[in-house]
């Protein structure tokens, strides 16, 4: 066990025990190597459960709308609770991102911000492993050594196995806290970024939609992407709709195309780039090489980075006069 | 009945045979995603596959099919799918998934003209599994990595060839038409491999020790247990972490929920009828507005309680394969036999009615 | 779509155009018997803020060629500030639609005075024009798997 | 259970046969309750449709969707079906039916479910108490027995019906007839009267504990919204009815009608293939998933 594990039980046990917080929402080890799990701790005792490792790779500030929404079920009002949640770079975002978007309760929330180096991706180190079945990793000093069911083993540098949202991210730390377990990382370097984004942009148009239209060919409409997504907490989705039925009955690729569209696009200048939707997609839909865009654009644009403070209004909730008009089509 | 052998370096010949007869379906990888696939050519074939990513009732139930056409007067001919099919090398979990689905849609009071004629026209060759994954739990659940149900033929890798024995009157005709690619090996060793695979499973596990607390998925008793919990507070914790999207159910070999739909054409509208999943709050919501499975753990619910509770009591046996696919494509990480792990344990599980 | 009906091939466009500004521009052009393309199909809308990226999707989703959503000029809303807060989202998503893939040319904006009858009609000329040369939409055309 | 290998193939279940809207009639003051008299295209298949009292159909409103509604015409009407639908602000199909006129083609696929037990009840007092709406197959059983070929096969017939105002009584002309009949003992109640309003004022429950039927040799139907069946139930508990005599019918969301698309179930039991029709004992074994 590290230290912030150590000191992440002990925070929970802590404020559950001091009646702080009703309830812990952290990682527990997973099922399955090379994972971790989602765990909900309301008895200091069960603060045990809690790990802190390279497999943390869930974004948990996707549970927080649910217990500020009353179930429709609930007709008696009961007051919030008081929820604990252990956040990387990427949740702390989201968090940041929900309290403004008035989804969540500050003051009922206690951020707990743990250091993030980058989380471990299981399906990039299979896929480097080969067919046989990865069933350990060992990590020292940068390097993991990864066993399969054949006893052979690999070592690889750490920023191979990294997932490919944490290559990019520059926000390893939560921007707003209440706790801070660990040292958090204060560099603002991408761990291993590549040029695959700018490879796509190099791309003519109609290798573009080609490329996003052989990608979202691959989705079966499980909706995992947009379960996982903590910007995806509308009561009733867009594409669940039926008057309006926006997007066909997904019967067709158009269908799909279109259901994709819309909700990325709805996470236009709100997306912290955390590659939930993807790492949820069992089909191996790369939907980052297009969320992306909107991530690029909402700075390039509007100057705004999703999720750093609780301060600056979203660009789409937001206008100036003075913005760009470059994008207008002029008759002459 | 002597059992049938085909060596590895045959098999090319065997595709082309039988792909002039047949449409010929079999695993192949494409765009990192393994699935059951139109074979053009034996290099297209991954025999070496440890189980595709989506099941194999997309062949029988496609994500989305049309069931009926209309003009605004009359109805177009309905077109029953009319393809000769052989899938080739499909593994045992999803055959014995078609076995489960048949209890479902091909019935004495009900049957689904589309699914059936899917299924008559379709041989299905089916290959032992080697080498399961650690997710994989078919042996809990009554099949096993050899197992023959709902399957035509079934091979097993033996090195440089497959073994191949019949095991219905479709597969006795379908070995003996391609007779003259197949030598008789006399009695092939299924038991041994049966075995290893069986043994090499029970050693998975170990593993992964932490889900099942060191000893081996036990849902003897499920049933029963899963009678006395409807109203338990279990379904709240084990739903604490779900997403609720339809990951699991949608690569589910035996999850067969549909939706239909209209949808308006050109010339008039079609009848679609497309996957759905018990997961999603709009499944049972009601155009009032009242939705009687409005939470989400009594969604989780829904699904455990169909797979383990009521398709029990309908048709004899429980509908899950152990195929792992749920376990491994769940974002989160909810292991489907710690679930069933829990509710074996539930204090209330056992108590008399 | 063939290389051989190509030149038979009219796009249908789908304009939605606000109330004040610029539907009584193209109204404007109408009274004025100004000529422009006929492929366009106006959609009238209280405000170009009333446009949401869903209506523009759905559009070449069900099978509009091209696209194109136009207000008032900024500065001139009715409602003071809905275009502005318009201009936003139809920059970001125009770009976004570029970025997968879609032609620049399949969805377009831009801003119609009521006094502005020729400058609609040029528009319309300038949208059809850029859609013909495209060809038909990305979307409606997808080939299904 | 040993598997079925089918032989030949059956006709597809999904495709409804073709209707044409003959006849609509506003039956509430709301105006979101319509009674839709359909007429058979071909007679052939008109010939074919027989159903009992009790079933439901699914409706199609082609491009829109379908959506199951009961049968409230009498398996005696051998010329047209008729349905009595709720428009719902958020129902797709029941919107589209509601903006349908005369003429319009119209799908039925059906009829589909089980129907109240005909053995059960012949011979015997019936009772039948219903609420609001959901009065549509209650008011199909009622036209069954009252038909004079099958009047006699019944004992005493006794009618509780009520709704929340009389601007939202169904069938209102029919509910005139019957109050004038001999052979059909009719309590009608609503929740509040109006100044108009003559009849009886107060909740089903209550007029029910007044009339008192006797559980003796009778079997009741019931059908309401659940907060009538609600207060409904230990009445009829108290006047002695056993559950197994209690019958109700039930709704659920529904796609396929025929128990194979797994939407409608509650517990083991598809509302579509094993209800909509279940006695209260059947009810009471169920897990409370309504």
């Amino acid at each position: 066990m590290t230290a912030v594990e150590e000191e992440i039980r002990k925070t929970t046990a802590d404020l559950l025990a001091e009646g702080k917080a009703d309830i812990v929402i952290g990682f527990a080890a997973g099922s399955l190597p090379m994972r971790a799990t989602p765990c909900f701790i309301t008895e200091p005792e069960a603060a045990q459960q809690l790990v802190w490792n390279s497999y943390c790779l869930n974004n948990l500030a996707v549970y927080l709308p649910g217990y500020f929404v009353p179930a429709p079920s609930l007709k008696e009002e009961k007051p919030a609770p008081k929820v604990a949640i252990v956040v990387k770079g990427c949740d702390g975002r989201s968090v940041v991102g929900l309290i403004k978007e008035r989804q969540i309760l500050r003051e009922n929330l206690i951020i707990i911000a743990a250091p993030c180096e980058g989380m471990l991706d299981v399906d990039i180190t299979q896929e480097l492993v080969g067919t046989n079945e990865i069933v350990c990793a060992q990590e020292k000093n940068g390097e993991v050594t990864i066993t399969d069911e054949m006893g052979k083993k690999t070592k690889f540098s750490r920023k191979e196995l990294l997932a490919e949202s944490c290559r990019f991210c520059k926000h390893r730390a939560a921007p707003v806290y209440d706790i801070a377990v660990g040292e958090l990382p204060q560099s603002k370097d991408a761990l291993a970024p590549d040029n695959r984004f700018e490879e796509f942009l190099k791309k003519s148009s109609a290798e573009r939609w080609e490329q996003f239209s052989r990608e979202i060919s691959k989705c079966v409409l499980c909706n995992a992407c947009r379960s996982a997504c903590p910007n995806c907490y509308c009561k009733v989705c867009f594409a669940d709709q039926t008057r309006p039925n926006w997007t066909g009955s997904g019967g067709e690729l158009r269908d799909v195309i279109s259901y994709h569209l819309g909700r990325m696009f709805h996470q236009a200048g709100r997306c912290v780039d955390c590659g939930a939707c993807v790492r949820a997609c069992s089909m191996g839909v790369d939907l980052r090489t297009f969320t992306y865009k909107l991530v690029e654009d909402a700075g390039e644009l509007f100057d705004y980075t999703a999720g750093l403070d609780l301060e600056h209004v979203p660009p789409l909730m937001d206008f100036n006069a003075s913005d760009s008009d470059s994008f207008i089509t002029e008759p002459e | 009945m002597a059992d049938s052998k085909i060596a590895k370096n045959k098999i090319p010949e065997l595709i082309k045979a039988v792909s002039a007869d047949y449409t010929l379906y079999g695993p192949k990888a494409e765009a990192g995603i393994v699935a059951l696939g139109r074979i053009h050519s034996a290099e297209e074939l991954m025999l070496d596959y440890r189980n595709s990513t989506i099941s194999a009732k997309e062949l029988f139930l496609p994500r989305a099919e049309v069931v009926y056409e209309f003009d605004g007067q009359k109805f177009v001919d309905d077109k029953l799918p009319d393809e000769k099919r052989v899938i080739f090398g499909i593994r045992p979990c999803d055959c014995r998934a078609l076995a489960l689905l048949d209890r479902n849609f091909d019935t004495d009071e009900v049957k689904d003209p589309f699914y059936v004629t899917r299924r008559q026209n379709t041989i299905v060759v089916a290959l032992g599994c080697n080498q399961p994954l650690s997710s994989c739990f078919c042996t809990a659940v009554g099949g096993g990595p050899f197992g023959q149900e709902g399957a035509d033929v079934l091979m097993g890798d033996v090195g440089d060839s497959l073994l191949a024995k019949a095991i219905t009157s479709k597969g006795k005709d379908f070995l003996a038409r391609y007779g003259k690619f197949f030598s008789t090996a006399g009695s092939g060793s299924w038991d041994k491999q049966a075995k290893e695979a069986r043994d090499k499973m029970s050693a998975a596990p170990t593993l992964i020790k932490p889900a099942f607390g060191g000893s081996e998925l036990n849902i003897e008793n499920l049933k029963s247990h899963l009678d006395n919990l409807f109203e338990d507070e279990i379904w709240e914790t084990i739903s604490c972490k779900c997403l609720g999207c339809g990951a699991c159910s949608y690569l589910c070999p035996v999850c067969y929920c549909f939706d239909l739909v209209d949808e308006k054409t050109a010339s008039g509208i079609k009848k679609i009828r497309t996957w759905d999943c018990c997961m999603f709050s709009m499944f049972t919501h009601h155009a009032s507005g009242h939705n009687p499975r409005s939470a989400n753990f009594a969604r989780l619910r829904q699904k455990i309680m169909h797979k383990f509770n009521y398709y029990t009591e309908r048709y004899g046996v429980n509908g899950c394969v152990g195929c792992g696919r749920c376990i491994r494509s769940c974002p989160v990480n909810l292991d489907i036999r710690q679930v069933l792990e829990k509710i074996a344990a539930a204090p209330s599980a056992t108590k008399e009615k | 779509m063939t290389k051989e009906n190509e030149k038979d091939w009219n796009p249908r466009i789908v304009a939605f155009l606000c109330n004040w500004c610029s539907y009584a521009g193209a109204d404007l052009a109408g009274v004025s018997r100004m000529q422009y393309a006929s492929n366009i199909r106006i959609i009238r809308v209280p405000c170009s803020g009333r446009i949401s990226p869903l209506h523009i999707i759905s559009a070449l989703h069900r099978g509009a060629d091209g696209v194109l959503v136009s207000g008032c000029h900024p500065g001139d809303c009715h409602y003071i500030s809905g275009n502005l807060v318009a201009r936003r989202k139809f920059n970001m998503l125009k770009n976004f639609l570029e970025h997968v893939g879609i032609c620049p040319e399949r969805v377009q904006f831009s801003w119609v005075s009521a006094a502005e009858g020729a400058r609609f009609a040029a528009l319309v000329e300038k949208v059809v024009e850029g859609v013909r040369r495209i060809g038909p939409s990305e979307i409606g055309t997808v080939a299904v798997k | 259970m040993p598997q079925k290998k089918s032989d030949t193939i059956v006709k597809n279940p999904y495709r409804p046969i073709l209707t044409t809207i003959e006849k609509i009639t506003v039956e509430n003051e709301a105006k979101d309750l319509k009674t839709f008299r359909l007429v058979f295209c071909s007679d052939e298949e008109a010939n074919d449709f027989h159903f009992q009292y009790g079933q439901f159909a699914e409706l199609t409103v082609f491009g829109i969707g379908e959506c199951p509604i009961g049968i409230a015409s009498s398996p005696m009407d051998r010329e047209f079906l008729e349905f009595t639908v709720k428009r719902y602000p958020d129902g797709l199909v029941t919107n589209a039916l509601h903006n349908c006129s005369v003429g319009t083609r119209i799908g039925v696929r059906g009829p589909l479910g089980n129907c109240f037990p005909m053995e059960q009840m012949t011979g015997r007092n019936v009772v039948i108490v219903g609420g609001g709406f959901a009065f549509t197959t209650l008011r199909s059983t009622i036209r069954y027995i009252l038909h004079e070929a099958n009047r006699a096969k019944f004992g005493n017939l006794t009618l509780v019906y009520g709704a929340r105002s009389p601007g939202e009584l169904l069938y209102k002309d029919e509910l005139k007839e019957w109050e004038a009949r001999e052979d059909i003992e009719t309590h009608i109640t609503v929740d509040k009267g109006d100044e108009s309003w003559t009849g009886k004022e107060g909740f089903v429950p209550t007029v029910l504990e007044h009339v008192a039927p006797s559980p003796k040799d009778a079997i009741v139907l019931v059908c309401g919204p659940p907060i009538m069946l609600k207060f409904t139930l230990p009445v009829l508990t108290k006047l002695g009815f056993e559950p197994g005599e209690i019958i109700t019918s039930l709704e659920m969301r529904m796609k396929c009608g025929i128990g194979l698309c797994g939407r409608c179930n509650i517990g083991s039991k598809y509302v579509c293939r094993d209800g909509p029709v279940f006695t209260y004992e059947q009810l009471q074994a169920l897990p409370a998933e309504m």
